[in-house]
């Protein structure tokens, strides 16, 4: 019967394949199966090849990327539409990409040290990454949908990599079932928005829902679609996995999970938002807002009440992303181009500040082996660097300029206002006070380490391997750089064709 | 037209593997109320497909066939790791990060 | 203006160089304590000598009407924000006045490193504090004025935090979340601000100048709502009356370098931004608020002087009068007079000299005394005679006795504040000037009890027989004290015990400062000259 | 275009006569220490030049009123382009001030210059503040020798001149503002001059504090005029603004203003002058003053300090003069005169219970400018302006021998009745000297005071202000009583205390105590070369000298405007024209000697009274008067009543300074703490946080406190929230799914 189907649909073609575009994915790709190789062959003492060789495939990937960005001329789609390379797609990939590089620097010691399976590891960071950047790309349910569940497995096992340690397990036992939950959820939407317009091509669906008033089937499947991908970017009331998996994990794990993964969620979101079903907007429109609302809120309180630092960040990630979903709660309006930009940006700003905030923290816990925010006392006396950087980091995060984070607040305000409507104007004030909250912990974390004697009353200086500085001195540059001049940052990116496209053109 | 019952036992099987997810406390168990689910999933998509007859949803359902497979691999192994370490694999447990 | 635009890099080098002195010293190991002092002073050197070559090429007379050195390249445009960035009269004296103080402040720093050390991170703070600050003053776009605003912010948090007294803690926070919230309104309100200008003109920019030109045409409500907005961010930080609690605990607990620089020129901030932002802006706004922020002056100038007479502690009097001392300034922004705004910038100069230099005295006896409980002490006269004096000196100064430097600050306001609006011939908006003449007697009475609390402080700490417990150490009256001793010769007899007169760095950390109230005092026209054209300009919304 | 005749180069500069002692100022604070007279020789030279200058420059003033005064100069005038006011018997016409300025500062198109503005009345004043502060210096060259400090002292002495000397010849309010407080200042400095002691260091604070207060008028008394003239000032483009004294005085009197604000503008002026001159009820700061050095109190209380507030009305005079109906028929009070007459009695009656003789000498300054007040008010400006004239001479010299006593009769004590009497045998000069002064200040018939003070009093009567005509002459009678008092007791009768040599030691120490002139001089008081131990004895010529030199003149200097001989030179000299344009038209009394009749029975009245009295009371033979304020209630009543001052240094002291100080400010800034902060502090930072701050006020928790409470409304959702957190996965399900339903159900619902 299926032949028939395959009757039915026609005599065969081949897909025109531009490899320029896919080259990234290619190269990851083969840099997977390289490393998985090497791993098998090198002793256990030589197993920090694996680490460098990840670097460079990463490396090696974004150099295709940058090529496309450079020749930039029209978007190329591949596959009819079902995968394409525009500008969104190629900065959201640079950024995976050097997320994922990111993190091997964080990891090297941290895996090397405590002695697991380096070279699985990095193959499965790898894989993640390269969901991810497939990600970006996919224009299709399906495709969406295998790039989803290829950035999500590998986190899966990351999540619980300590095998000894019970809190690790549990932590990827949840994420685990929690994530499958949620996908599933998300892929019975799917199957309902397919069932309907008897399509899987975003763009063909947003025609459809664009041509159709929306009913309920289409709203029940958009509402399991987002509440898939709110469960990974942890949007509140989806969230519960975050802190638990976060403070379980791994350190250089939770870094990936709370960065790389949340911004995974989010590109598949933006695809979905504003290809899939723009024209709904009345249905996910106020869905954003209680998303938005409930999870910059909800972030924000419960990190004031945290004690263990990776558990505080984690709510301090859980409420970025909300002002994350803040954009999108207009994206349906006329500031739509204004709200993906700001999208965009906000995904840059908080990658490298949050990535930044990990590596001083794996640093840090390097000397002091405790989670708790009060071991961070006294770093002024010995780790005056990782402190001002620290410093940087954390006022990035509150939005306190010079520091990236003061812009991409500003722009997300920006955005809500620029749309002028009621749910823009009610969401910029429930922002405009978290900002405020926010600062409650991010200050107290500060206080402590200006103005607290260590607790152990031991100040021997930190000694932060160089990965890790490289690792802090990309990051660190980069929120500089994002908070003084953004503008080097964004001269590119003209993501007029996503927007365009969600117009309905 | 026949799409319906297909499409009503989906739904029924969704809401049963859903009833899974929240009500049982094995984690096995849980595991297969998602498999539930997905499968529920697949009914709808192989349905559509056949309504209109267009391979997407055939194709669609052969990704998530291959990726519950996965699912249920890296799944199991999970439970194996908590069993090793707890001996037991009731997640109510599991509970030990909170707050 | 070409010639002006050949001296353009002096603005972004004075205001960025102490970076550089940062970045030097973040490679310099901390134990290297000399080094990084050496360093932070010679930049600071450096910026000021910038700073001075700024005031050589500045073009004074009508021309310090307009902006010079005047910079306007593309920054942000994704937010309609550019780097612009100027000078005029009404920015040029505290750009200087922030540099040279941020100097001599170094220079006491050179042994008076507050506990627990640190000299490093200090003297960084410091140079990130000055770029902040001098940046706020050249800053003519709104986007811009708020990035420097906020980099002042942590690193002033810290100074209290970490070398502050014993509830720093407490005080950094409340100045920190006070500012904070503040900063946040006013953010909110220049973005309304935008948006209300851009509905009207798409190509609107954040720059101040263009701001001007088109705030006016804003209905009076929407910019009565504006005003608002900036208002709090603002009153918060200068701090007028009901905003104020912050500042009591922030100068009490900051280290003796932290209160001079939060005095001399962080208050300001939020001063300048009345004149600069938001009073030529929303002009119809600041006619209907200036009767309130005039009633909220003279309140504050009456209630920081009570307050003062009820402390017992000297710095934290100190602090208190400067709530009164800033009341005099918002009186004379609340005129929308010329008179009135060269007053209050005058009075802004005039009260970063005056109280910074009683902050360094109070840090000083603190130093020698390690008390400032004023019931505890007394005699300061007898065992340090210059130290007594300067502190006699500086208290005449800031009571506003004429031929100082705090008079003309006050008098003025004083009087202008008998017809403001003088020069408001383009909207008719009621006006009652009667509430204002009361301002006038109020504030006068604020002068009286000025002197009260300042002599009373003197004659408390400085007059009678020192108390037994410091009696025996410092040294007995040498026949020859007084007066003469005070500002006098620097010729420094080391006495061997802990209480000892002015040390040389003090001297030199001072002199400036004592040189100058005297000199503004006398010749007050080398301020007012530059700022009388720019704050015309500033007030040419209202026609004036 | 004025020839060399009319002016020249004193008067041209005569603005460097305040600037040569401030520049002396400058020398003695920095060289002053090591100069072989310790910075003195600074202080003395300044003022003497300035008396030099001074001095030219009268001479030239006076050559000018005279080319003036004769008729060629009208063509002159017309330069000027003012109307020629008519001329008044006896008064020159409208000869115009020399104004000289440089810009000061200019602020919002109001240009304030700095300079001279000498007429008459400049002159005389410049002229008398020379003199006397010279003759102080020299004197005080002797009087603080060996004093700790000295070279302080000098500093302030100059520095207070060259005050005073930029006032008098200020040519706008801002300048005379400018010397006016600079006196305020360095009277704060001499009167504290012995601050270890608790009582001198608060003198000094009273004294600034109760002039300060005046000061409130003078600054919004500027104001208003300021802005009343400015219309006006510029209309007369000759770059006066409305802070010009000239221009003020022609606008009040031109009439184009609402008599509104000139009332306002010169009722708060005048609350400037009651507190600077010492008028009722802000007179209290004046005895206390005494605690300064004698030279300053004979400075501070002849020609300077207390005469400013009457210079200023003088000044201004045509604008008080409209703004409060002087001379207007009908109108027999008004503010100044009234002020002015309370004064006069109740100085006087003070001057009475007196014990230290420089109270009683301060006293009969207040009462004295009362008359000047009183003169000003009825409209007789010439006359006491000369008041003025007289009175620094005989007053200051009244003071010196107070000092001189004190220095070498009474072992540096100055209460009469403890260390005083028979002192005229022993010192000779100085009781010739206060004879002499004492005459004059009675207004005994040829003495300088009778010219002034009859004056004042005829006039009061010649205007219709038949009140304070009774009031002058009681005044008189009351002045000659109390000063009989003050001669017997310090002069004549029985030595008694000190004057009699006795030195046993509680005295001294009793007398250390009373006078910490002598605590501070400890450590030279032995070697002084004459030094109270020797007993009583005439002072050394430093101090005599400008004793007799003020003698002379305190009777000689009524000659100088002695309406009873016909001699009007100083009118001539001071009085401007009373045209009406640059002055009010005022209308002097003719002297005649039948009007002096009352004063001069009064005087001898109260010379005879007061004298009985005092042989009763205070004489060798006991007898039934001594002791009746003791016995009689009424009596004893009014003797508190008058010993506590009326009680108005309790009413300004206990009540309303203490008052402010602590219960007000306390209460203030307990609301600041408990109320204003919590406020705040809950609004902004949360409940929680004024919680521990008021009740754990510990650093750490407070703290956290704040950290915490950013979200105090926050906190209670958090916990709320956190249940939810249960780490259960299946409850994570639960919330996850149901959650997508609730939302799913209720977007399916609106959307069917």
């Amino acid at each position: 019967m299926l032949s028939s189907l395959l009757g039915a649909a026609g005599e065969f073609v081949r897909p025109r394949i531009d490899y320029h575009a896919l080259a990234p994915e290619l190269i990851l790709a083969a840099g997977i199966c390289v490393v998985l190789m090497v791993d098998l062959f090198v002793s256990e003492a030589k197993r920090w090849i694996t680490a460098t060789l990840s670097g460079l495939f990463l490396i090696g990937s974004a150099i295709p990327v940058v090529t496309l960005a450079v020749i930039g001329d029209d978007t190329r789609s591949m596959f009819d539409g079902r995968y394409v390379i525009d500008q969104f797609s190629l900065i959201m990939k640079a950024m995976f990409l050097v997320i994922g590089y990111v993190v091997v620097l964080l990891s090297t010691n941290e895996v090397e040290e405590g002695g697991y399976h380096q070279g699985e590891y990095y193959v499965l960071l790898l894989s993640a990454v390269l969901g991810m950047i497939m990600m970006t790309s996919a224009r299709d349910l399906v495709s969406v949908f295998v790039a989803f569940e290829f950035l999500s497995i590998p986190t899966y096992m990351l999540a619980a990599w300590r095998k000894r340690d019970a809190k690790s397990n549990e932590a990827g036992v949840k994420y685990f079932l929690l994530g499958v939950f949620a996908s599933a959820v998300m892929l019975y939407g799917m199957s309902l928005l397919y069932g309907v317009t008897s399509s899987t091509r975003l763009t063909d669906i947003g025609a459809y829902l664009a041509d159709h008033d929306t009913t309920a089937v289409i709203a029940l499947a958009i509402v399991f679609i987002v509440v898939g991908f709110g469960f990974k970017v942890s949007a509140v009331p989806f969230h519960s996995w975050a802190p638990d998996t976060y403070e379980g994990a791994p350190t250089p794990v939770t870094a990936f999970l709370s960065v790389a993964s949340k911004a995974g969620g989010f590109t598949a979101l933006v695809s979905m938002v504003y290809l899939c079903f723009p024209s709904a907007k009345d249905v996910w429109q106020p869905f954003m807002f209680v998303l938005a609302a409930l999870t910059m809120t909800a972030g924000n309180v419960l990190a004031l009440r945290q004690t263990n630092i990776v558990r505080m960040l984690a709510y301090s990630s859980i409420s970025q992303g909300g002002f994350i979903l803040m954009p999108f709660v207009v994206a349906g309006t006329k500031a739509a181009e204004t709200s993906l930009k700001t999208i965009v940006v906000y995904l840059l700003v908080y990658a490298s500040t949050n990535l930044g905030v990990f590596a001083v923290v794996i640093a840090v816990t390097r000397k002091t082996r405790s989670g708790l925010i009060t071991s961070m006392g006294g770093m002024l006396t010995y780790a005056p660097g990782l402190t001002a950087l620290m410093t940087f980091f954390l006022a990035s995060l509150a939005g306190i300029p010079p520091f990236g984070g003061w812009f991409a607040k500003v722009n997300a305000f920006r955005a809500v206002l620029e749309a002028g409507t009621g749910l823009g104007y009610a969401i910029a004030i429930i922002g405009a006070v978290n900002t405020v909250i926010a600062f409650g912990y991010y200050g107290n974390l500060m206080r402590e380490m200006w103005m607290k004697p260590a607790p152990d009353g031991d100040n021997t200086p930190v000694r932060t391997p160089p990965s890790l500085l490289a690792a802090m001195g990309i990051t660190g540059a980069a929120t500089l750089v994002l908070g003084i001049l953004p503008q080097l940052v964004l001269r590119f990116g003209d993501l007029n064709d996503l927007v365009h496209t969600a117009a309905g053109k | 037209m026949l799409i319906n019952q297909f499409l009503i036992l989906g739904a029924l099987l969704f809401c049963i593997g859903v009833y899974g997810v929240i009500a049982r406390k094995n984690a096995v168990l849980v595991l297969l109320s998602i498999e539930l689910i997905l499968n529920a999933v697949n009914l709808n998509l192989l349905a559509f497909a056949l309504r209109d007859n267009n391979p997407d949803g055939q194709v669609f359902a052969l990704y998530v066939l291959a990726i519950a497979a996965a699912e249920v691999g890296v799944g199991l192994g999970l439970v194996l790791l908590i069993f090793r370490n707890k001996k037991t694999i009731a997640l109510d447990e599991l509970s030990e990060m909170k707050g | 203006m070409d010639v002006l635009r050949n001296q353009q890099w002096l603005l972004p080098v004075g205001t960025f160089l102490p970076l550089a002195g940062v970045l030097v010293m973040m490679f310099v190991p901390k134990t290297k304590e000399l080094l990084h002092k050496q360093i932070a002073l010679l930049t600071m050197l450096a910026t000021v000598v910038i700073g001075i070559f700024t005031a050589g090429y500045y073009a004074y007379g009508n021309a310090s009407g307009k902006l010079q050195f005047f910079i306007d390249t593309e920054w942000i445009p994704v937010i309609h924000s550019r780097f612009t960035v100027g000078l005029d009269g009404l920015s040029l004296p505290l750009y200087l006045l922030s540099m040279v103080v941020t100097l001599l402040v170094m220079v006491y720093s050179w042994d008076h490193v507050p506990a627990p050390g640190n000299p490093k991170m200090f003297l960084i703070l410091m140079l990130v504090l000055q770029t902040g600050m001098a940046g706020t003053f050249i800053a003519q776009d709104l986007i811009l004025f708020f990035v420097f605003f906020e980099l002042v912010l942590l690193p002033m948090y810290f100074m209290i935090g970490v070398w502050g007294g014993e509830q720093r803690q407490y005080a950094s926070l409340k100045f920190f979340l006070y500012t904070m919230f503040g900063s946040a309104l006013m953010l909110v309100s220049f973005l309304a601000l935008f948006w209300q200008v851009q509905q009207r003109h798409p190509d609107a920019v954040f720059s101040i100048p263009y701001l001007i030109q088109h705030g006016g045409e804003l209905p009076r409500a929407v910019q009565i709502w504006i005003f608002s907005g900036m208002f709090i961010g603002f009153a918060v930080k200068v701090p007028m009356f009901p905003f104020h609690t912050w500042l009591p605990d922030a100068h009490t607990q900051a280290p003796t370098q932290g209160s001079v620089i939060l005095a001399a020129i962080l208050l300001k901030l939020g001063t300048y931004g009345f004149i600069r932002i938001a009073i030529p802006i929303l002009p119809r706004a600041a006619i209907a608020w200036s009767p309130w922020i005039g009633g909220l002056a003279v309140v504050g100038i009456i209630y920081g002087a009570l307050g003062c007479l009820a402390q017992t502690d000297m710095k934290r009097l100190i602090a208190f009068s400067s709530v009164a001392h800033m009341g005099f300034v918002m009186l004379g922004i609340a005129t929308l007079t010329p008179l009135g705004i060269n007053a209050a910038v005058f009075g802004m100069v005039a009260h970063g000299l005056i109280t910074g230099m009683l902050f360094f005295i109070a840090g000083s006896a603190k130093d020698r005394y390690h008390t400032l409980e004023i019931k505890r002490l007394g005699g300061m006269l007898k065992q340090m005679p210059k130290l007594g004096w300067i502190l006699g000196f500086c208290a005449m100064a800031s009571l506003g006795l004429p031929g100082l430097a705090g008079f003309w600050g006050e008098f003025p306001a004083i009087v202008s504040a008998y017809n403001p609006f003088s020069g408001n011939s383009i909207y008719p908006d009621g006006v009652n000037h009667n509430t204002f003449r009361v301002y006038m007697v109020i504030a006068a009475v604020g002068t009286v009890l000025a002197a009260g609390y300042l002599l009373w402080l003197f004659q408390r700490v400085a007059f009678g027989e020192p108390k037994d417990e410091f009696a025996n150490h410092g040294h007995a009256m040498d026949g020859h004290g007084g007066l003469a001793h005070s500002v006098g010769a620097a010729a420094n007899d080391e006495h061997h015990s802990d209480i000892q007169d002015v040390k040389l760095t003090e001297w030199i950390a001072w002199t400036p400062f004592l040189l100058a109230i005297v000199v503004f005092g006398i010749y007050p026209n080398l301020l007012f000259k530059i700022i009388d054209p720019a704050s015309q300009v500033a007030l040419k919304a209202f026609g004036g | 275009m004025l020839g060399a005749a009319e002016t020249g180069w004193f008067l041209e500069h005569a603005y460097l006569i305040p600037i040569i002692p401030a520049v002396a100022f400058a020398l003695i604070l920095f060289f002053g220490k090591r100069m072989p007279m310790k910075g003195s020789e600074f202080g003395v030279a300044s003022m003497a030049a300035s008396l030099v200058l001074a001095a030219g420059t009268a001479y030239q003033w006076i050559q000018r009123v005279d080319f003036f005064a004769g008729g060629e100069h009208v063509g002159a005038l017309a330069g000027f382009g003012r109307a020629f006011g008519l001329r008044e018997e006896g008064s020159a016409g409208f000869v115009e001030p020399v104004v000289r300025k440089v810009v000061w500062w200019q602020s919002g198109g109001v240009e304030i210059g700095l300079g001279q503005h000498i007429d008459g009345l400049a002159v005389m004043a410049l002229l008398l503040v020379a003199f006397i502060s010279t003759l102080v210096q020299i004197y005080s060259l002797e009087y603080l020798r060996g004093d700790r400090r000295y070279t302080h002292f000098f500093a302030a002495l100059t520095l207070f001149s060259a005050g005073m000397l930029a006032m008098v010849l200020a040519e706008n309010m801002v300048q005379l503002i400018l010397g006016w407080e600079i006196m305020g200042l360095c009277s704060f400095m001499l009167i504290g001059h012995w601050w270890e002691e608790e009582a001198n260091a608060f003198a000094a604070l009273k004294a600034f504090w109760t002039v300060r207060v005046g000061d409130i008028g003078l600054m919004v008394g500027t104001g208003i005029v300021f802005f009343g003239a400015s219309a006006y000032a510029k209309s007369l483009n000759n770059g006066s603004s409305g802070f010009s004294i000239a221009a003020i005085n022609e606008w009040a009197l031109n009439g184009t203003h609402s008599h509104a604000i000139l009332l306002w503008g010169s009722v708060a002026l005048f609350i400037a002058c009651i507190g600077k001159s010492g008028q009722f009820p802000l007179h209290t700061w004046l005895p206390d003053a005494m605690a300064g050095p004698t030279p300053v109190s004979s400075l501070l209380h002849s020609s300077t300090m207390v005469v400013a507030g009457v210079f200023l009305v003088a000044r201004l005079y045509p604008l008080f003069h409209t703004g409060l109906d002087i001379n207007v028929a009908g109108q027999h009070f008004n503010l100044i005169a009234v002020i002015g007459g309370i004064t006069i009695i109740i100085a006087a009656a003070l001057a009475f219970v007196q014990n230290d003789i420089k109270k009683v000498l301060a006293y009969s300054t207040v009462s004295q400018l009362g008359y000047m007040m009183m003169g000003l008010g009825v409209g007789a400006w010439t006359p006491a302006v000369f008041h003025i004239f007289t009175h620094a001479f005989f007053k200051c010299c009244l003071f010196l021998c107070a000092g001189s006593v004190s220095h070498s009769g009474s072992h540096h004590s100055f209460d009469m009745k403890q260390d005083m009497g028979g002192l005229a045998k022993k010192m000779p000069i100085t009781t010739a000297c206060w004879i002499v002064s004492t005459a004059a200040l009675c207004g005994v018939p040829l003495f300088s005071g009778f010219f002034s003070k009859d004056e004042i009093i005829d006039n009061a009567h010649h205007n219709g202000y038949t009140v304070f005509f009774i009031i002058g002459l009681i005044g008189v009678f009351m002045t000659t009583a109390y000063m009989t008092r003050a001669t017997y007791l310090t002069f004549f009768g029985k030595a008694r205390g000190a004057a009699a040599g006795e030195h046993h030691d509680e005295h001294a120490e009793a007398v250390v105590h009373a006078d910490p002139h002598l605590a501070a001089q400890d450590e030279h008081a032995l070697d002084d070369a004459h030094d109270a131990h020797a007993g009583p004895h005439e002072s050394p010529a430093l101090i005599t000298v400008p004793l007799i030199i003020l003698a002379v003149l305190a009777f000689a200097s009524g000659f100088l405007n002695a309406a009873a001989f016909k001699i009007e030179k100083f009118t001539e000299w001071v009085q401007p024209a009373l045209d009406g344009i640059h002055f009010p038209e005022l209308h002097s009394a003719e002297f005649k000697w039948a009007n002096s009749i009352p004063s001069i029975l009064l005087l001898l009245a109260g010379f005879v009274v007061s004298l009985g009295v005092c042989v009763a009371i205070y004489g060798e033979k006991a007898n039934p008067v001594r002791g009746l304020t003791d016995r009689v209630a009424p009596l004893r009543w009014g003797h508190t009543f008058l010993v506590n001052k009326y009680y108005l240094d309790f009413l300004y002291e206990k009540i309303i300074a203490r008052g402010i100080a602590h219960p007000i400010s306390k209460a203030i800034y307990w609301t600041n703490q408990n109320v204003l902060d919590r406020v705040v502090n809950e609004a902004g930072i949360g409940a929680r946080l004024f919680g521990n701050w008021v009740y754990r006020n510990i650093d750490q928790r407070v703290v956290d406190g704040a950290v915490d409470g950013a979200g105090a409304a926050a906190r209670g959702s958090g916990g709320a929230l956190q249940p939810v957190q249960s780490g259960k996965v299946n409850q994570y399900g639960a919330l996850l799914f149901g959650f997508a339903a609730v939302g799913a159900l209720v977007l399916v619902i609106v959307n069917f």
